[in-house]
């Protein structure tokens, strides 16, 4: 099992959990517990119970015809848009939701950069009866408004981060900084596989969900269970973790990573970390970082609020060490236009930040029977007004 | 034996004052350290500004943004501190988080730091236990002193391989927050300062976090063997520019 | 079955086909057709497939606990909010555009009020690659901007209704304007339970799948396959029916049918058909009508565009005159508060169509183990604006 | 025999026009049938008007909508009629949409129509098969002929079925379309009219839909009985008023 996390918290040369001492007692408690919680029945049977019930799983697996034809290849999504909220946050979110209600925690935080996990915490929050603070960068407040107002429908507080470059890296600085002042009744539920050990085991397993379904799912349509390729977008990585997990000692499934590259590799504004980091430290995970020589980590930027993250999860980085996964880069522009095609292709709108894995149908050759599994990873509700500006629609 | 040791040894209550180097302008580092020195401060604490400075409050992040566009960096700081035995007697601390450490690169920092006459290290997102294993030879080597932070909800046992780890002294954070974010210290507090004077510890504990006037620090020299003053005084040379710096001094004792 | 439409397509007194001549070769088409075309085993095969891996049925059934809890009976809520697009509606459209293809139309027109049906007509348009033209009123296509904007991505193209209230009754009475003009290669999917026969069966049949899906999920939970109540709100009334279906002879079912008072029955804005209205005739059917002593239709009004229709389908108006449903109505600030707690209490936003089926809670009482199932029609997306707007958030 | 049979009869083409009732002004409904007859109109639609015209296109739809502000009803049609027989010779049919009718009682609107001196009715949202059932008897009783639509889609079966049960003329819709909406007719009208006359109908068509000036008129009534003009004029007295309608009706013959 070289892909999974081991007990100190590392993959490979990534991972571990660099805290300050203030965080020490919240995260030991977490680590102390996570996998008896998560693995305990109690909690398989109300995680799943909610899955099924609450968010709509399993999500299907849709055989894209339309698609298929166009790029004479077999290509499948996986419907996380369909999921209650809108996106595969919310698996994570219903999992450390009933595990803050085993650990008797009162009051959950959270970051959020496109909203999506920040609706999906404030979502959990509300069907427990718990009170619900969301931090976002000014910025993304403004360029995802619908989420915004879906937070406060729900009745959670959204407080703006002003700090730094306002965007999701520093709505997580302001979370971490929030679970110091309340290290004690607050559970903090981190919307990635990023952060200090045990988030990134912990948000993985939880979405693992996903590729634990797409075997079953592609068994029954395929007649085998696993596929030619994985692909996905990653901002931190969760949605792309989830799709491969129980795929990643399957040398069979070759795997492919989307990230953003903003206006462009070299353009100074673009959030490629794998392009452009190098290793280092921040929000307690040592991992690939876009920072420059001084270690000073750089404002990302991706016209998807999702993707817009200087850093990405230890397990990614070590995929991308270890040559397990390829990673691929893909401009606004490139993804925009995707979101524009699935939707008129097949009806589905997609988040930006999902348009962006499509783009790799424009750059590799498929063959005609491979077996491609795109992660449809959200809706683009929240990306309409981005969308129509920039489509002039 | 280190400075600090040295320091701490005095039968006398410290007063250690923290600044973000490169702040308000780049070149004042020096000024302020010899002033604070002149104004008998027992132990300076020089933060290495970060862009993400996860357990600082507003005004220590806010004087970190500030360095970092004004051009600090570590090696802008230690060429500001080349000559930095020169003159100044007291211990010098630096603190910064891990990140532009290991990009600098960990051993040519150390060796640099022990160079220029750097006592001591707070880096805090550097765990016990990561320092054990991978830090804790090197910074002895250059005779540097690791200082942990503990707070409220520290575990006795945890303390324990704090202080057996520690050579200086223990970094008590007042209550659970973040730098610069109470106004007053709780009443819990002073029961969580006893617990850990009950404890009989190796290592001297001095305070930081939420001591901003003579009130708390004398209360909290009470409890211990110092305190530590940062946002506050961050907030005053903000305000009032360095040349005045005795008088801020001067309100604590 | 006496709720069943009969040969000539009424439902007791109700129904009809009152169509100018110019479009009777099109529903002529239609009535012919369409029983024998949506039971073939091909259609039936495709119907299921596209609605099983493309819109994500069936749909949970999904225990509201806070909500049983706070009401002391047990509450269901049937969640047609996960549909692809986020509304009962697509099952409809998936439905009428194999319909449409099996009949080889090569263009498709709809009406829409709120957006819904637009959008899930525009999403199957792209789906199948057929042309789409939607209808929408232009005070419509303000207050729902994000299903407009939704549209447009889809490819289709949005016409504005400027004559008469300029809603969701101008909306289809340019729908059939354009199908007059266009008689032989399109095809008009309406998105309720109204216009002329074979219409209203149709869609029935079409959102049946609803309370087919009820049944075997009641069954396994309760170990009946019956509720005590059904519970939906009626703009056309597509959602209704179909929840109902199945359980229309079944007289241990009580149904509730819950329409909009707008500002209040008696004050001159509201879309509360039952309570207001008298039999009459427009687009096409006989049916209970908002209108004047003169016989013009009267302009509805509901906060909601879904349900701001002056008409219901004729299957509603024989569930009234017969009593076998109850139909109740509720004013804009009864509906927008239960928007507001549907989302805090359950972390559901629902639609405000939605919302005001939720008002029954408020004003009937029901007994502890009786069990009620809730149609959640559409998800809230679409209302943010609204709904921030009116409570200030 | 009805005056719309008698008309039939004569040896000449019918030019019919059609304008909606309390359009422009609610009482210019008289006056204008009394302009038309003198400008020689052979035939006389009167449209009451609905809120929901779904097979009228624009003009019509705000005629309707502005003779509806102005306060026609069904009742103050009738009212503004009484006397129509005194002076009005010519035959008369009503065209309006069923409910407004429905709610007027469908048995009192025959009666009252036949105490006018309407002659027939045409109701575009009622089949035939619904007025066979229906409303036939009704009509014959107070000797008011049904007239009905057919369109180049109506089947040859449909068109004998409707032949059969009209007793006065069919209003053969130029083309697949509501009213007013085409600016010229299609080559395939003129294919379509041409089968409609092989059929041999007992009845006469006279063409509605699109005749809006001399060459459009000419050329449907080489075709047919006769030609229905409507939005063209309801066009006409919006700009001009309905003083100058003989100008209007001498741009046709
Ligand atoms: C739809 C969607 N996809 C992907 C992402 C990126 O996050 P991750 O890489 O953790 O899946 C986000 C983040 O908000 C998102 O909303
Ligand atoms: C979510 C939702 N519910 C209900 C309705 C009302 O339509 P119907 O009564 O046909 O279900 C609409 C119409 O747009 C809708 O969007």
């Amino acid at each position: 099992m070289k892909y999974k996390v081991d007990e100190k918290g590392f993959y490979g040369n990534f991972g571990g959990a660099y805290i300050p001492e203030m965080l020490y007692p919240n995260i030991d408690e977490l680590k102390r517990n996570y996998l008896k919680i998560i693995n305990s029945e109690n909690f398989r049977k109300d995680f799943e119970k909610l899955l099924s019930e609450y968010v709509g799983r399993p999500t299907p697996l849709y055989f894209a015809e339309r698609l298929s034809k166009k790029y004479n290849t077999k290509i499948y999504l996986k419907r996380e848009d369909l999921c209650h909220t809108g996106a595969h946050k919310i698996n994570n979110t219903i999992g450390q939701i009933l595990l803050a209600k085993n650990l008797n925690k009162k009051r959950i935080i959270a970051e959020t950069g496109a909203g999506q996990h920040g609706v999906a915490t404030a979502t959990v929050c509300a069907l427990m009866g718990i009170d619900c603070v969301i931090y976002m960068g000014e910025v993304d407040i403004k360029r995802q408004a619908p989420n915004v107002a879906r937070m406060k429908m729900l009745g959670a507080q959204v407080r703006d981060a002003k700090s730094g470059s306002k965007t999701l890296k520093d709505a997580t600085n302001e979370a971490m900084r929030d679970w110091i002042n309340n290290p004690v009744d607050t559970h903090y539920i981190i919307g990635s596989v990023v952060g200090p050990h045990p988030y990134p085991d912990m948000v993985t397993r939880l979405q693992a969900v996903i590729s634990k379904e797409v075997k079953t799912q592609l068994l029954e349509k395929e007649g085998r269970d696993y596929p030619d390729y994985l692909i996905a977008c990653v901002g931190g990585g969760s949605n792309a973790a989830g799709l491969y997990y129980h795929y990643l000692n399957n040398e069979k499934v070759k795997i492919i990573a989307v990230e953003a590259a903003g206006k462009g590799i070299n353009s100074g504004e673009s959030a490629a970390t794998i392009k452009l980091g190098k290793i280092g430290i921040m929000h307690g995970s040592k991992t690939l970082l876009m920072q420059n020589d001084d270690g000073q980590i750089i404002e990302p930027y991706s016209i998807s609020a999702g993707l817009d993250y200087p850093g990405i999860g230890p397990l990614h980085s070590h995929l991308y060490e270890t040559e397990r996964a390829k990673f691929v880069s893909v401009n606004d522009s490139e993804a925009m236009d995707w979101g524009l095609a699935l939707s008129q292709i097949e009806g589905i709108i997609p988040a930006i930040e999902t348009a962006h894995a499509f783009s790799i149908l424009d750059t590799m050759a498929f063959k005609k029977d491979d077996i491609l599994v795109f992660n449809c990873s959200g809706r683009g509700d929240k990306d309409l007004e981005t969308y129509i500006k920039y489509f002039k629609l | 034996m280190n400075r600090i040791q040295k320091k701490l040894k005095e039968d006398k209550k410290i007063l250690s004052v923290y600044f973000t180097a490169g702040f308000p302008k780049l070149d004042d580092t020096k000024k302020i350290i010899s002033r604070l020195e002149k104004h008998n401060v027992d132990l300076i604490e020089v933060g290495i500004p970060f862009s993400d400075p996860l357990a600082d409050g507003e005004t220590i992040q806010k004087s970190s943004k500030k360095a970092i566009e004004n051009g600090m960096t570590i090696r802008t700081l230690f060429s500001q501190l080349k000559d930095l035995r020169k003159k100044v007697k007291i211990p010098v601390i630096l603190m910064g988080y891990l990140n532009p450490i290991i990009q600098f690169g960990i051993e040519k920092f150390c060796v640099k730091s022990k160079e220029i006459g750097i006592d001591g290290l707070i880096i805090p997102d550097l765990p016990v236990e990561i320092y054990i294993e991978e830090y804790k030879s090197l910074f002895n080597k250059n005779n540097l002193l690791n200082i942990f932070l503990i707070t409220p909800q520290t575990s006795e046992e945890r303390i324990k391989l704090i202080d057996k780890n520690s050579k200086g002294f223990i970094y008590m954070v007042s209550s659970s927050s973040i730098t610069g974010s109470k106004k007053n210290l709780e009443d819990n507090s002073f029961k969580y300062f006893d617990k850990i004077s009950n404890m009989n510890l190796n290592n001297p504990s001095i305070v930081g976090f939420g001591i901003s006037n003579r009130e708390t620090y004398q209360k909290v020299i009470e409890k211990s063997k110092g305190a530590i003053v940062g946002s506050a005084f961050i907030n005053f040379i903000e305000q009032n520019g360095i040349e005045c710096i005795g008088k801020f001094i001067k309100k604590f004792r």
